[in-house]
């Protein structure tokens, strides 16, 4: 499909269980905007995170992903680009077109 | 390592022939195996297939912590307890089952739950430590304990349709070495549990036999590797990231996604690749040797139970 | 199927309830486990595993073929056998394992070889195939039958530190049709087997325990995952490889590579993507009717053992 | 490391056990010459095998890689690109630089 004016292509993959909360699909290429309409920044991975929640979580029990204040619920690891985010600056890292973003829910059981 | 040099005897020699010509095994890697202490904290779905591959094998003593029974809904998982044993003790359970698929090993139970009390009494009488259990202050305080203590720890979980394994502190090094890239601990990784509404046991969320038994199995497979070929003595002229062929100081996180609906894909099995020890991280960073002591973790601090924000650690399975 | 209506009794609900309760699993998953037959060849180092666990899931017909006694260097990675049943048929010490595991399953011994002579009236009695076998030979005769008589097949095998898996002929689809695309044999895969003096058992170049484990646990997930929905059922409406959101058509052989010097890489797991159904196949392609037919198996054609060139399958490992 | 003129680079995988063959490493990207040279035809898949025979197989037990006559020992699964060989024309299949190449033992044991 051609992407849509004024957005970047992006994967995005769910692990860890994450899956089921995102139609049950561990991979998704998504149409993100370039700036987040709210302020007009350039997308970073906080507007990557509240557009996934508007368009793509297709669950109630939402707080497996994020908090009511829409941060990332402690326990999921984020990789961009294979790093780490932390080491990336984490909500505040911009995206470009073509990356690939990972979140994975910590499992405990056993 | 003392023993290296013994001849095996006959029994020894039958029972692990077709490991030993394996290329790259042999005797020496075989009495390594011997000599070798291996500690499962866990009986349960993944400290069942762990413990008998590392039985087999030949580990010389195998210590197993878990406080729990044997009861009918652990047995589609927990394929070392059986139902003439429901009842028992899952670490007596187990070890009936290990003794009679090889007598020669050193078995020691520990048939009550791992706590700040006990753990680095216990974890310091062993060379590597397997992570089997089921909850996260459980997997914090192993942690906690294994950079303190330097010991390299195989670390898996597993819920539903998912599991996850990571080999962290391999080669062990000292707390708050930070002069090169050193391998991460659990809070390096993890640095936060979920929220506690969040956090869902095997009990509660289901578990499928073969996803735990798999995690478990993979893990078994990392202990024998790493005591068979030394990974865990500390490495004189430990590499930089770059060039670590060992993928050790920046492990793979391993993820096994099971889907009822489709045979294996291209999502299966993903290998994450992790950052190395962490500068800020409160067990084993810059500062950590302020933030986290043995001392300090025996009478109550941190506060296992608070940090993951549950009354009680799930424990039943 | 008859009785996915039925009610689980106590028992069967105390024993599967914490996989039940997976999403996708439920009741009527769980009673088409209760209600199929699995038929495992083999009952050494990839059976003990996979068995444990389709056993525990609570299958309700596991039939296992094997002539093989147990032996002490069998214990290392064949963990459903014990030091006390040395010397007793590989499937009686197996059953004796799997019925204290769960008693519920019919468990059917054949303590005889697999034969061109005998392996249809066996197969036919079964839903789907587990290749646990050794051989070349019996691997080219499993899946030429399984493809006459519509059965899926998963097939893994393992020697040394290595390991592969593939869910072949499932959906199962008749001989020779072709006019959409459908899943591979054995043979649409492994064309010709490797000349005799490159054919290693695991008795000669030998197996780490946890990596044939690993396959046996991973067979297990797909048996599993197979029966619970129904992939195994003729398709009414095959999807075309492009969007079959099954890798069932266009399966993925699963290759595990265990390195003993280091921890999981981006090389521990691959899941290569085969091609469907190959026109030109010996067993299930266009002209496949008239060059492979039960009766020509039973009386000798094609020679198995002629064709992967050794006087005798190995059934030592 | 730049590549040598007049080669392209290929990216080989070994599995399967064949990666004890190749100096134990499961991965190589070699600089195949774009001609063969004993016939100044374009490198296809046949000339790389005799080229990674003589260049890069580090084990006296050849046979499990080639035949003496040169050929790929049966049970050995090609790769290319992703799709089966068979498909692509075997030892026929011209390559291009970037091709990845995947040789896979077939195994029997259980
Ligand atoms: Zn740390
Ligand atoms: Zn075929």
């Amino acid at each position: 499909m051609a992407p849509e004016p004024d957005t970047m292509p992006i994967s995005v993959d769910f692990l860890g269980g994450l899956e089921t909360l995102f139609s049950n699909n561990p991979h998704h290429t998504i149409s993100l905007p370039l700036l987040n309409p709210s302020d007009s920044s350039p997308a970073n991975v906080g507007f990557l995170i509240s557009h996934l929640v508007k368009n793509h979580l297709k669950h109630p029990r939402t707080e497996f992903f994020v908090h009511s204040d829409g941060h990332l619920t402690p326990g999921i690891l984020v990789l961009i680009n294979d790093a780490d985010w932390e080491l990336e600056g984490e909500e505040e890292c911009k995206l470009q077109a073509g990356d690939k973003v990972v979140f994975v829910s910590t499992m405990h059981g056993g | 390592q003392n023993g290296t040099s013994r001849r095996l005897t006959d029994e020894e020699f039958d029972r692990y022939s077709r490991q030993m010509i394996v290329p790259e095994m042999g005797k020496e890697a075989q009495l390594r195996l011997i000599n070798s202490k291996v500690l499962f904290i866990g009986a349960g779905g993944l400290g069942c297939p762990a413990a008998q591959y590392v039985a087999g094998a030949g580990v010389g003593t195998i210590g197993i912590i878990d406080s729990d029974v044997v009861e009918p809904s652990n047995l589609h998982r927990q394929v070392g307890h059986a139902t003439s044993r429901i009842g028992m003790k899952k670490v007596d359970s187990l070890i009936t089952h290990l003794r009679d698929l090889n007598p020669l090993p050193t078995y020691v139970p520990y048939t009550f739950p791992l706590s700040p009390e006990n753990a680095a009494d216990i974890i310091s009488q062993y060379d590597l430590i397997l992570d089997c259990t089921d909850n996260p202050a459980t997997r914090y305080l192993i942690s906690d304990v294994c950079v303190l203590l330097c010991k390299p720890l195989v670390s898996a979980a597993s819920i539903q349709k998912s599991g996850q394994l990571i080999v962290l502190n391999c080669p062990p090094t000292p707390q708050g070495k930070l002069d090169k890239k050193y391998p991460p601990c659990y809070r390096c990784c993890f640095r936060k549990p979920p929220p506690a509404n969040t956090q869902l046991s095997c009990g509660e969320a289901g578990i499928m036999g073969p996803v735990v038994g798999l995690m478990g199995v993979a893990q078994a497979g990392e202990a024998v590797k790493i005591l068979a070929s030394g990974l865990h003595l500390p490495s004189s002229t430990p590499e930089t990231p770059e060039d670590d062929p060992h993928n050790l100081i920046q492990p793979t996180l391993l993820i096994y996604s099971y889907d009822l609906n489709a045979a294996p894909g291209p999502f299966t099995f993903r290998a994450l690749k992790m950052a190395p020890r962490k500068k800020n991280c409160f067990a084993c960073g810059e500062n950590s040797p302020q933030t986290l002591t043995l001392e300090g973790i025996r009478s109550g601090n941190p506060n296992y139970v608070q940090f993951c924000g549950i009354q009680t650690a799930k424990t039943t399975l």
